[in-house]
């Protein structure tokens, strides 16, 4: 249950034969799949493959009909989201979801909202245990501010930001809660070479410096591929297939399904 | 960009001005200021208009023909309340500074919150016929009138007059009688008494209550009288709930000549709906314009375009009402006149004044207005006089009297005046004493 | 259990007891709720077209009444002054589509609907200043309304209708159709339609926003008219309506803030469960719960269908 | 070109986020208090205290509480009326039930019933969302108001329903009642309004008011991240009523001074405050002052200012006109600026800190 009590390498969560439907359409159908600690792990496969529906039922937004999720060794099928983000996950979204009336230091300074305990007294006052928090916190802010290279838009509001620098922000505020597992939806979409690259390298140090778990859905096929560690593949809510790169990318199913047809 | 400026521009503007309120404009020393709060917006608009005419216009008529009071001007101001008890308050604010004789406030909502104000800024409140019925003890409540009768006066009087239809108060016993009242201070006073008399008489006593948001809705609370069948309604409306409790009642096929209210309802609120002949309703004063003083308003401020009251409407009987309240204003101006020797009063001068008004059939005579209204003396000891009064009945056309003045219980009422009165002080810890002399007279 | 007794047995008894009264109860509850059914019509149009929370529907109701009685007393005879109250309502339509809307245009919808506050005020002083704020009887007679009464005895008493009542529910239904009729058949309701789906869309297809703004305000504003004389002939012309009319806002949430047979069963059911909650159960607790028994109707059926009676269930997606 | 930020630096995290971290506004802060504390109370006008300054005051106050909930957290509530009225039931209540205890204490606590209350009636905006939201808390509103007419408890079984303030003191100066001074009213009033206004600009500006407004702009986001939607969500009610509720005894017992009560809170009054935090800048504190300013000053400036300039209307007309104007002027300011004079106030001093140049 501890943070330590999972090794490197060992299974963090592991998703068992769920299914999810709306109403009557199924968008997840009995995939099974896990991922390790301290990989990056990729989920990819055509638009309407199910794999936002995914991440969301990993995170507890979804409640799949049947399947059971186990992460860090604890089993669960239904879970809020809330409770989910106090175990350690976090996650960023396909379309930019962050606070557009905050400015990007309120963003992630939200993102600390659950390591902070000061009382309503201390906060009705702004004083004493409440301040001294507001700073520990704003250090720690800071420090990832300063490992995202946004110091210049801290106090813009988030709204006013090219969808780049957005993207950007809300993988800072997720790190900010220091997850043991960072879900990222495609966080390169609409992005230019550049962008990706700065983007690709901020994942891959968050993996290596910070030691965390990454779990990523994207179409750039080249960057996924870059990347990832181990890659799941998702057709119609299917799992299609499941392996390092290098044998997704040799699988005949994945390369009919799939990689054969443009992207 | 330019038009944001320009709304920050006015805005600033708007905020200056506020500021310039500081000092509203004293009014010239020798005339003597009556501010009378009026409403002639919103929901009660349609009992308001014709009361704010009638006050202002026999006091204008007095401006015109007399010169005013013992030869002094009338500053005649009004004040738009909207029946509401903020801008109520704004308005006294208002006036305050400009030394009022007293004010008028026309709401038992606004009365209550100027009842405590009244001695501390030595102003009078005259709320005729209004208000908090308690205040009729002259000795708690020196600087509040509240003539010529309180509203559980107004209960008694319609309790005795359904007696004698009944055939006597005792043929009560066993009867039912409905109340269908405004669901807010006024409508709720007179409940205790009710229920006293109720318990007492042996009478049922079935409430229908009218949220005020409701007025204009009631078939639930008529569909009820339907089942209960009470023997007689009573009714204490005020503005849109009166016409629309007449038509439901019509609508149910409820006898209108067991239907009675207190004095509120005017000529607007039943002329027009068919199968309201018979309804009955409390008054006191006369109707029409068959008097000298009615005679010189028209002459001399309604022909002059000085009113805001189309010609036809003068006589009416809530215009007529407002006259009686202009009536009560002149005579405690000019008792005062004559106590104090002074031309121009105030508001201490203008205290003594009502509680030395004496209206009797010469007084009423000698003012024009001959038999306008029963008798009406008022003392220091009490503000309000318990006058009686009559019932009178719509013919279809118009208020026709059809009772003597009938006299109300004050052996009922007056108990429970005292204790009104006397948990009110107890209330509001720190009521003071009356300080205040009392005049021979 | 005296107070189970009374709650949950005595008030069905007493309907068994009196049917008549009963029949009589759901009779004015279906007309009040014709009535808040109407004011909600005008709302549903306008929030389907332009995604305005108008709030001013209430005092258009009242300010439409108000005007054509007014301009009868001014001694227009009634067939005239019928038509210039639609000319002012046209105006009306129109000075908001220019004034209000277009300035405001993509702003959020909590500013839109203030502006509808904005609108309130307005039109409040203004027939006040034109009007006077004395309430007014309708002009039921000179627009051939009729009155009286039919009583229909059964039951072992009697049910009265008041023939402006049944006048009102023809009218409602007659109402409901011609617009039903104007939506499904001819071009500015497939228009207006597509409005509703989708501005963009519609903008693409070369259809108007501007003036399918001002047909639909118009067309609330028709609704409004004839909402005000209904329930002036019921009671009077006043500005206390305008507080009657808030009663179509638990209507909407019943309803639906965009369907039109939502509004028409969501007036239905709380015009008869606001009488029946008032007659049945308002004396157990001193009467009077008429104010908010409707608002808690809407509330409970908010609970198990946060969207509304005919509303789509929502999903939510990230 | 007085208003420049440049060479404030900031050494330390405290200072940078504090609340004015520019050394010219806390000097306007001190100068706007310095004004409202000496100079109004000593110079102003009866009138000014009494119809202008102190239902600002209330009415800023209970603003600032819907503006938590409405501009912070993205709840609109049509309730607030009810709530102030719950707050000064609960204020009369407690001081008649134990009035040895001061009046001030009482109207801070009553604020903790309507606190109670609000999120009683805050429960169902967990389900609902939005305009029918809205139309949620109008059940609280109008049933709230028939709780004030139908328990003569709460009005301690008055026959007219009224509330009656009886005399009370603070250091042996009167606050309530007949007798107390309209400077001793104000003064108590205006330091509540700043306490709890410091006390609100500390709040929003911490963890809880960033989860507020995290639930306001994307409530799911919110939610992934640890935030608990329905704490958050009655806690921003709790806040939201407690601000309402000191507000409304405030309203009776330093304003009114008692009075028929009920009608005072009713479903006008929870529109007006709407009105005066939407026109004021949803989501600012200093908006909810500007809207106060705006919505309980204009009329009374409008009715009794054009005449005291020599523009002569009637009583009934400038009634009718105060309405076209007020209608008028919130189109005007919507279509201005949809975010509110606070946003305009922000331009202002934009510009001012560009100045001379355009931008």
């Amino acid at each position: 249950m501890t943070r330590e009590s999972i090794q490197k390498g060992e299974v963090l969560l592991a998703v068992d034969q769920v299914s999810l439907s709306f109403g009557g359409v199924k968008a997840i159908t009995d995939v099974s799949f896990d991922i390790r600690k301290g990989e990056i792990r990729a989920i990819i496969g055509p638009n309407g493959a199910g794999k936002t529906s995914m991440l969301n039922v990993i995170n507890g937004f979804y409640h799949p009909q049947q399947g059971k999720i186990t992460f860090k060794g604890q089993t669960r099928s239904k879970m809020r989201p809330s409770v989910a983000a106090a175990q350690g996950i976090a996650r960023t979204f396909q379309n930019v979801a962050l606070f557009k009336g905050m400015s990007t230091l309120d963003n992630i300074m939200s993102g600390r909202t659950l390591k902070m305990h000061s009382n309503f007294f201390w906060q009705c006052l702004r004083h004493g245990p409440a301040m001294d928090e507001e700073i520990r916190h704003r250090e720690f802010v800071e420090d990832i501010i300063d490992f995202l290279e946004i110091q210049a838009i801290r106090k813009v509001p988030v709204g006013k930001l090219p969808y780049g620098l957005q993207k950007r922000v809300e993988l800072g505020r997720a790190l900010a809660m220091e997850p043991d597992l960072l879900l990222l939806d495609e966080p390169m979409a609409g992005m230019n070479l550049e962008e990706k690259e700065d983007m690709s390298r901020f994942i891959i140090d968050v993996n290596t410096q910070y030691g965390t778990t990454i779990a990523l859905i994207e179409h750039d096929m080249g960057v996924v591929m870059d990347l990832s560690d181990r890659v799941v593949v998702l057709e119609y809510g299917r799992k299609l297939a499941d392996g390092t790169p290098d044998e997704v990318k040799a699988d005949q199913n994945v390369i009919d399904a799939y990689l054969g047809v443009a992207h | 960009m330019s038009s944001r400026l320009k709304g920050l521009g006015l805005a600033a503007s708007v905020l200056a001005s506020s500021l310039m309120l500081g000092a509203p404009q004293v009014v010239a020393q020798e005339s003597i200021y009556v501010p009378l709060f009026t409403y002639r917006t919103g929901p009660f608009a349609g009992s308001g208009i014709p009361i704010a005419d009638g006050m202002h216009d026999y006091l204008q008529m007095l401006n015109e023909r007399d010169g005013g009071i013992g030869g002094v001007k009338i500053a005649l101001d009004e004040c738009e309340t909207g029946y509401d008890t903020k801008k109520g308050l704004e308005c006294y604010d208002a006036v305050k500074p400009k030394n009022p004789v007293m004010v008028n406030p026309w709401s038992t909502g606004i009365s209550l919150s100027l009842i405590p104000k009244a001695s501390v800024d030595k102003i009078p409140v005259l709320s005729m016929a209004y208000g908090l019925s308690a205040s009729a003890r002259g000795d708690v409540f020196p600087w509040v009138f509240n003539p010529p009768a309180t509203y559980w006066d107004g209960l008694a009087m319609i309790i005795r007059y359904l007696g004698t239809e009944s055939g006597g108060l005792e043929k009560l016993k066993g009867k039912k009688i409905g109340y269908i009242y405004f669901d807010g201070g006024f409508g709720k006073e007179p409940i205790p008494l009710f229920e006293q008399m109720a318990k007492e008489m042996g009478f049922e006593l079935k409430l229908y209550p009218v949220p005020p948001g409701e007025m204009q809705n009631q078939s639930s609370q008529w569909l009820s009288v339907r089942r209960d069948r009470p023997d007689f309604m009573v009714m204490y409306g005020w503005g849109a709930m009166n016409p629309t409790a007449i038509k439901e009642a019509v609508k149910i096929n409820y006898p209108m000549d067991k239907f009675v209210s207190i004095w509120w309802p005017g000529e607007n609120d039943i002329n027009g709906t068919e199968g309201a002949k018979g309804f009955k309703m409390l008054n006191w004063h006369g109707i029409g314009t068959d008097y000298p003083a009615l005679k010189d308003i028209q002459k001399l401020v309604v022909d002059k375009g000085l009113s805001k009251s189309p010609k036809e409407k003068v006589g009416e009987l809530l215009y007529n009402r407002g006259v009686y309240n202009a009536i009560l204003i002149a005579e405690g101006i000019a008792q005062a006149q004559k106590i104090t020797g002074k031309k121009v009063v105030d508001g201490s001068d203008v205290r003594r004044g009502l509680e030395n008004i004496n209206l009797d059939e010469a007084r009423f005579k000698a003012i024009g207005l001959p038999a306008f209204a029963g008798n009406l003396q008022l003392t220091c000891k009490d503000h309000n006089g318990h006058r009686a009064a009559f019932i009178q009945q719509w013919d279809g056309a118009k208020w026709v009297k059809i009772t003597d003045f009938i006299e109300p219980m004050p052996e009922k009422v007056k108990p429970a005046l005292d204790e009104a009165a006397k948990e009110y002080g107890e209330k509001n810890a720190g009521w003071p004493k009356r300080s205040e002399a009392c005049d021979k007279s | 259990m005296d107070i189970l007794f009374k709650v949950l047995i005595d008030p069905f008894l007493q309907m068994g007891a009196m049917p008549d009264l009963f029949v009589q109860t759901i009779w004015d509850g279906f007309v009040t709720g014709v009535l808040y059914a109407l004011i909600a019509l005008g709302f549903v149009l306008i929030f389907k077209a332009s995604g305005v929370f108008n709030f001013a529907q209430g005092i258009m109701v009242v300010f439409a009444g108000l005007t054509l009685v007014g301009l009868y007393e001014m001694g227009l005879p009634a067939p005239l002054a019928l038509l210039v109250t639609l000319g002012v309502m046209f105006v009306l339509a129109l000075a908001i589509e220019r004034v209000v809307l277009r300035p405001l245009v993509n702003q959020p919808d909590i500013i839109l609907f203030m502006a509808t506050f904005g609108i309130t005020y307005f039109l409040i002083g203004l027939g006040e200043l034109i009007f006077g704020g004395n309430p007014k009887q309708m002009i039921t007679d000179q627009l051939f309304l009729p009155r009286g009464a039919i009583e229909v005895k059964m039951l072992g008493g009697f049910v009265q209708f008041q023939k402006i009542d049944i006048a009102a529910a023809v009218i409602a239904v007659v109402m409901i159709v011609a617009l039903a009729v104007f939506f499904q058949k001819t071009r500015i309701g497939r228009a207006l339609r597509a409005v509703a789906d989708s501005h963009k869309a519609a903008l693409s297809v070369g259809i108007s926003l501007n003036q399918i703004w001002v047909i639909v305000w118009f067309t609330a504003g028709i609704v409004a008219l004839v909402t005000g004389i209904m329930w002036g002939a019921r009671s009077d012309v006043s500005f206390g309506l305008q507080v009657i009319a808030l009663k179509a806002l638990p209507v909407l949430i019943l309803g639906g803030f965009t369907s039109v047979p939502g509004a028409i069963v969501g007036g239905l059911i709380i015009g008869i469960g606001e009488k029946l909650g008032e007659f049945y159960w308002g004396p157990l607790v001193g009467g009077g719960i008429e104010s908010w028994l409707a608002y808690c109707i809407a509330l409970g059926f908010l609970l198990f269908r946060p969207q509304g009676l005919f509303g789509d269930k929502i999903i939510e997606r990230i | 070109m007085f208003y420049r930020e440049t060479g404030q630096f900031k050494t330390n995290y405290a200072d940078d986020m504090a609340v004015f971290p520019i050394l010219q506004d806390r000097i306007g802060i001190g100068l706007i208090l310095a004004v409202a504390f000496v100079l109004i109370p000593l110079t102003g006008s009866n009138f000014l205290l009494s119809s202008v300054m102190i239902p600002f005051l209330v009415f800023s106050l209970a603003s600032i509480g819907l503006n938590i909930l409405t501009g912070y957290t993205g709840l609109i509530s049509l309730g607030t009326g009810a709530f102030m009225g719950v707050g000064a039931y609960a204020c009369y209540k407690l001081t008649t039930l134990f009035p040895e205890v001061n009046i001030v204490v009482w109207i801070v606590m009553s604020g903790f019933v309507s606190a109670l209350v609000g999120v009683l009636f805050g429960l169902p905006s967990l389900r609902i969302k939005g305009f029918y939201l809205a139309v949620a808390t109008l059940a609280a509103q109008f049933f709230l108001q028939w709780c004030f007419t139908r328990i003569p408890w709460l009005y301690n079984y008055n026959t007219s329903g009224a509330i009656e303030v009886g005399q009370r003191t603070l250091f042996g100066i009167d606050v309530t009642g007949a007798k107390a001074s309209l400077e001793a009213r104000y003064m108590v009033l205006l330091t509540l309004v700043t306490v709890l206004t410091w006390v609100a600009s500390n709040l929003m500006h911490g963890r809880i008011g960033r989860s507020f407004m995290a639930v306001r702009d994307m409530d799911i986001a919110a939610e992934l991240m640890g935030i608990d939607l329905l704490k958050t969500k009655l806690l921003a009610f709790a806040v939201s009523s407690y601000y309402a509720g000191v507000a409304g005894a405030a309203m009776m017992f330093l304003w009114y001074g008692g009075g028929e009560a009920n009608d005072a809170f009713n479903i006008n009054q929870s529109f007006l405050i709407l009105f005066m935090v939407i026109i004021g800048g949803l989501g600012s504190l200093i908006g909810s002052f500007f809207g106060a300013a705006f919505i309980s000053m204009l009329p009374t400036v409008l009715k009794f200012g054009l005449p005291a300039l020599g523009i002569p209307l009637a009583g009934a007309t400038a009634e009718h006109l105060t309405y076209i104007l007020v209608g008028a002027l919130i189109i005007f300011f919507l279509i201005v600026e949809p975010h509110g004079l606070a946003r305009l106030w922000q331009i202002g001093k934009q510009k001012l800190r560009m100045w001379p140049f355009p931008y």
